[in-house]
């Protein structure tokens, strides 16, 4: 919607000035016609702008950073209190469930050189069932929100009761950005300083059985919740 | 009422003075000639007359106005000539629409009817005009603008014979139909003489004569005759020119303050007394030495 | 002034009666291409003469005896500088009054003839 | 003899129609020069490599400010040609004084001004057409909004006045002594190279800062508007003296 309403007023003011013309203008020229045909295009473009998006040229959330890091709070507030259930789903990016886990011991292994936050919770019950979860913090790139690009933070696998904490693949992420002009940038306070990227580091959320043991591996740190 | 008054009028550039303290006012509706040798400050004159250019010192009224810098000179006022400047952009015709909005009392009909019989392109291009074109395309623009005051400097340059003619008959009509004050500087002044009322003649940026054009014809007259008889005659009297033909004869020029039973004597004296056309004159009262370009090869 | 010798030419031929009024000074001026002026002051050397006369306001017109008067005028001014050049002409060519006089009566002979 | 007083603003008016005729051929370089800054654009005007473990991420930027630059030359060197001898000569064949053809120009800029600053602003949206189609890119854009749009054009706009001015004042320089023309460049380059020992950075880039980096909206439009002003004021004053068709 936004965008008719410029489209209309130079429209408008293209009519005014032609109706000006027309009274002085005996001929037309070629200027006038290349004038004419370059607004033409200009204004087609921006009409078409919007709906060549197709699922490829998206407007993107903008977020602050302001935003990123007390989303970032948040999200580590609700792990520490255990309560996952009230975080957004879009930072959830792996969830595995282990039914039937019949070890008495878990030890927890990580061949990834970063190592993530594990936070662990103890469920009431014995069901030998182990719930995984994993989760990222927002990925933009000046401002714009990038999240769902970021893809796996980390992966796991489970075997001989050893869960073990593995790098993801490398992955490549290359974005084209249109920014605006410096002389909206300047009043918006997206003055450039070159690029902004924030990639917020992942989180792990265990839920184990109640009498599962345990077992931290070397440079494994476990927080325990509601403990 | 005096259309242009000027008092002292000095214009000085580096290390000369184009005009040198000129005096004169020229009446309403009248057509000026301004006549004088090259260089003699013509051009500097009409040019400050229109505004172009800021006089040194001295003061200049048109239409009892400065003209430099003032709107309502040039709003009432065309200066032509073969250099006026017009945007390469626009063809002819835009040209003469767009002098059609700038001057109130533009004649579009004139200007198409002479455009037409002077067989202008509306599409072409002023730029691209041969020199006799160009000037009468500005013509064109003189006449048809219908200024209280129209400048006419040099406006024939590059024109044909067939040309010149068509444009004195031209601005004659128009000026009969449309009085105005005309100045018209040209170096034939034999060509324009007829439709001058006045003439106004300078010689380095001085006034040396400002009269009505009949004057100036019966204002001296040209004596022929044996040397002795002529110098004898042309005593005390002006000399304006003086040329040595063959041994004994003589040709003189002088101030015409004769009265006719003196005229009388003087043919009864076997001396041939002519009339001496205004061109003529203006060279005689403008050359540098009284001998002409005979003195230059006299002394050798 | 050719103006003048113009309408008084037309005078003689009678293109103007006697009380017709005359071309303007801009009827002359746009016929000769001269400026208006020139045109007027020829008008107003024959309306000093007599041969015009003004009605204000309304223009020239030509006087009752205009003819006589140009006949006279060409006669005691015209004819007589002419004839005065001739005699001046004769005397340098050292001719007798009688060669002059056999030349004039030859001269009219011929324009009868034609 | 009566005269009817010649008004001013009418034949200002009259003079920037009859310029906005004439300088016509000024608008296709305009376009000619947008659609250069455009190919250039197309490369990219930025990019950015970084990584962070596992992820590697890279950035091209696109954006219409070369457009915006481009167009800001061609005002300022608009502005120049309009105070050059023949453009001068060609006012004064028709009805004019040296301030009526000031003012007249003055408008055609902010007329030229305008045209440009839209025009510019909207190559954007072309060059993102073009990337997509062409280059067949993924783009990303911000969300921005009418008034993201207005502000830009708004600015934009003056921005491109301001630089016109500037050339305006620059050209009449010229036209007073062609020693400007090698004053000008050298007083231009001299601030750049030249660090005084009260300031820690170059004339010009204060100058830049004075401007380009103002976060208030209020005090650019004072700032860029009361130069304009400053700019054509000197001229007018200069002009004002000045003869033409000598």
């Amino acid at each position: 919607m936004s965008s008719i309403i410029p489209i209309l007023l130079v429209a408008l003011a293209i009519a005014f000035l032609s109706i000006n013309k027309r009274k002085k203008f005996v001929t037309v020229k070629i200027t006038h016609w290349l004038l004419f045909t370059y607004v033409g295009v200009l204004l087609l473009s921006m009409a078409a702008a919007p709906f060549v998006a197709d699922g490829k040229l998206h407007a993107r959330e903008t977020v602050s950073e302001k935003e990123i890091s007390q989303a970032d709070n948040q999200l580590h507030k609700a792990l520490r209190a255990g309560r996952i259930e009230d975080i957004d789903e879009k930072y959830l990016v792996n969830q595995k469930n282990f039914d039937n886990y019949q070890g008495k011991t878990l030890e927890i292994d990580t061949i990834y050189g970063n190592v993530p936050e594990l936070h662990v919770e103890r469920k009431q019950v014995d069901d030998g069932k182990i719930e995984v979860f994993c989760f990222a913090g927002a990925l933009t790139i000046d401002t714009l929100d990038f999240t769902d690009m970021a893809g796996e933070p980390l992966s796991y696998v489970l075997e001989n009761n050893i869960l073990t904490i593995k790098p993801p693949k490398e992955r490549e992420v290359k974005v084209s950005i249109v920014k605006n002009e410096f002389t909206i940038n300047q009043f918006t306070g997206a003055r450039e300083k070159g690029s902004h990227i924030i990639v917020n580091s992942p989180y792990l959320y265990m839920r184990i059985p109640k009498n599962l043991e345990l077992i931290e591996g070397t440079e494994m740190s476990v927080i325990f919740v509601g403990e | 009422m005096k259309v242009i008054e000027c008092k002292d009028l000095t214009k000085a550039y580096i290390g000369k003075n184009a005009l040198n303290q000129l005096s004169f006012s020229i009446e309403e509706n009248k057509i000026t000639g301004l006549v004088g040798r090259n260089g003699a400050g013509k051009t500097t004159l009409l040019k400050i007359i229109g505004g172009f250019l800021k006089e040194t010192s001295g003061t200049i009224q048109v239409f009892s106005e400065r003209p430099f810098n003032s709107l309502n000179v040039s709003a009432h006022s065309i200066f032509v000539d073969d250099k006026m400047s017009f945007p390469p952009a626009l063809q002819l015709y835009e040209l003469l629409e767009a002098a059609g909005s700038f001057y109130p009392n533009w004649d579009m009909d004139l200007a198409e009817r002479l455009f037409d019989y002077f067989s202008f392109d509306r599409k072409a291009y002023h730029q691209r005009l041969s020199k006799g074109k160009t000037s009468t395309f500005n013509m064109i623009v003189g006449l048809a603008a219908r200024c209280p005051l129209t400048i006419f400097d040099e406006p024939t340059t590059g024109m044909d014979a067939v040309v010149r003619k068509d444009f004195y008959r031209a601005l004659l009509k128009d000026y009969l139909a449309f009085p105005r004050t005309i100045i018209l500087s040209s170096h034939h002044l034999d060509e324009i003489e007829d439709l001058l009322e006045d003439i106004l003649l300078i010689n380095d940026g001085k006034k040396h004569l400002h009269m009505p054009m009949e004057e100036l014809k019966e204002w001296a007259i040209g004596i022929k005759g044996a040397t002795a008889t002529v110098l004898e005659w042309s005593d005390k009297k002006e000399l304006i020119y003086k040329n040595q033909i063959g041994a004994d004869t003589l040709y003189a020029v002088v101030k015409n303050d004769f009265d006719e039973p003196s005229l009388m004597k003087a043919s009864l004296a076997g001396l041939k007394i002519t009339s001496v056309s205004a061109s003529d004159l203006c060279v005689y009262l403008t050359s540098e030495s009284k001998g002409g370009i005979d003195n230059v090869f006299s002394d050798r | 002034m050719q103006i003048a010798e113009w309408i008084e030419t037309e005078i003689m031929k009678g293109h103007f009666e006697s009380d017709q009024k005359v071309y303007s000074q801009y009827q002359l001026a746009e016929m000769y291409t001269i400026n208006p002026a020139t045109a007027a002051k020829g008008l107003n050397l024959l309306a000093d003469e007599g041969i015009l006369f003004k009605k204000r306001g309304l223009g020239m017109f030509v006087s009752v005896n205009a003819k006589e008067m140009i006949i006279n005028k060409r006669k005691n001014q015209t004819l007589k500088r002419l004839v005065q050049e001739v005699v001046l002409e004769a005397a340098r060519l050292q001719m007798s009054e009688d060669e002059l006089i056999e030349m004039i009566k030859a001269v009219q002979n011929e324009e009868g003839e034609q | 003899m009566s005269l009817v007083i010649a008004n001013l603003v009418d034949i200002v008016k009259k003079q920037y129609l009859f310029k906005l005729k004439a300088n016509i051929d000024s608008f296709s370089s305009l376009i000619w020069i947008q659609l250069l800054a455009l190919l250039f654009s197309l490369g990219g005007v930025g990019s950015t490599l970084a990584s962070s473990g596992y992820l590697s991420i890279e950035v091209k930027y696109y954006s219409a400010d070369l457009v915006i630059a481009f167009t800001m030359i061609w005002a300022f060197v608009t502005a120049i040609i309009i105070t050059t001898k023949p453009y001068r000569n060609q006012d004064f064949t028709y009805v004019t004084n040296r301030l009526s053809s000031s003012l007249a120009n003055i408008i055609f800029l902010l007329t030229a001004s305008i045209i440009g600053g839209i025009t510019a602003m909207l190559v954007n949206n072309l060059l993102k057409i073009i990337a997509y189609f062409i280059f067949n890119e993924q783009l990303y854009s911000f969300q921005s909004g009418f008034r993201e749009l207005a502000l830009g054009i708004s600015m934009t706009i003056l921005y491109v006045f301001c630089i016109s001015a500037f050339g305006y004042l620059v050209g009449t320089l010229v036209q007073v002594s062609k020693l400007f023309i090698l004053f000008v460049p050298v007083l231009f380059f001299g601030t750049i190279l030249l660090k005084t020992s009260v300031q820690k950075e170059p004339f010009l880039t204060s100058i830049f800062k004075f401007y380009f980096f103002e976060p208030s909206l209020l005090l650019l439009l004072l700032k860029i508007l009361l130069t304009s002003c400053l700019f054509f004021f000197t001229s007018i004053a200069i002009l004002n003296r000045m003869e033409v068709r000598r």
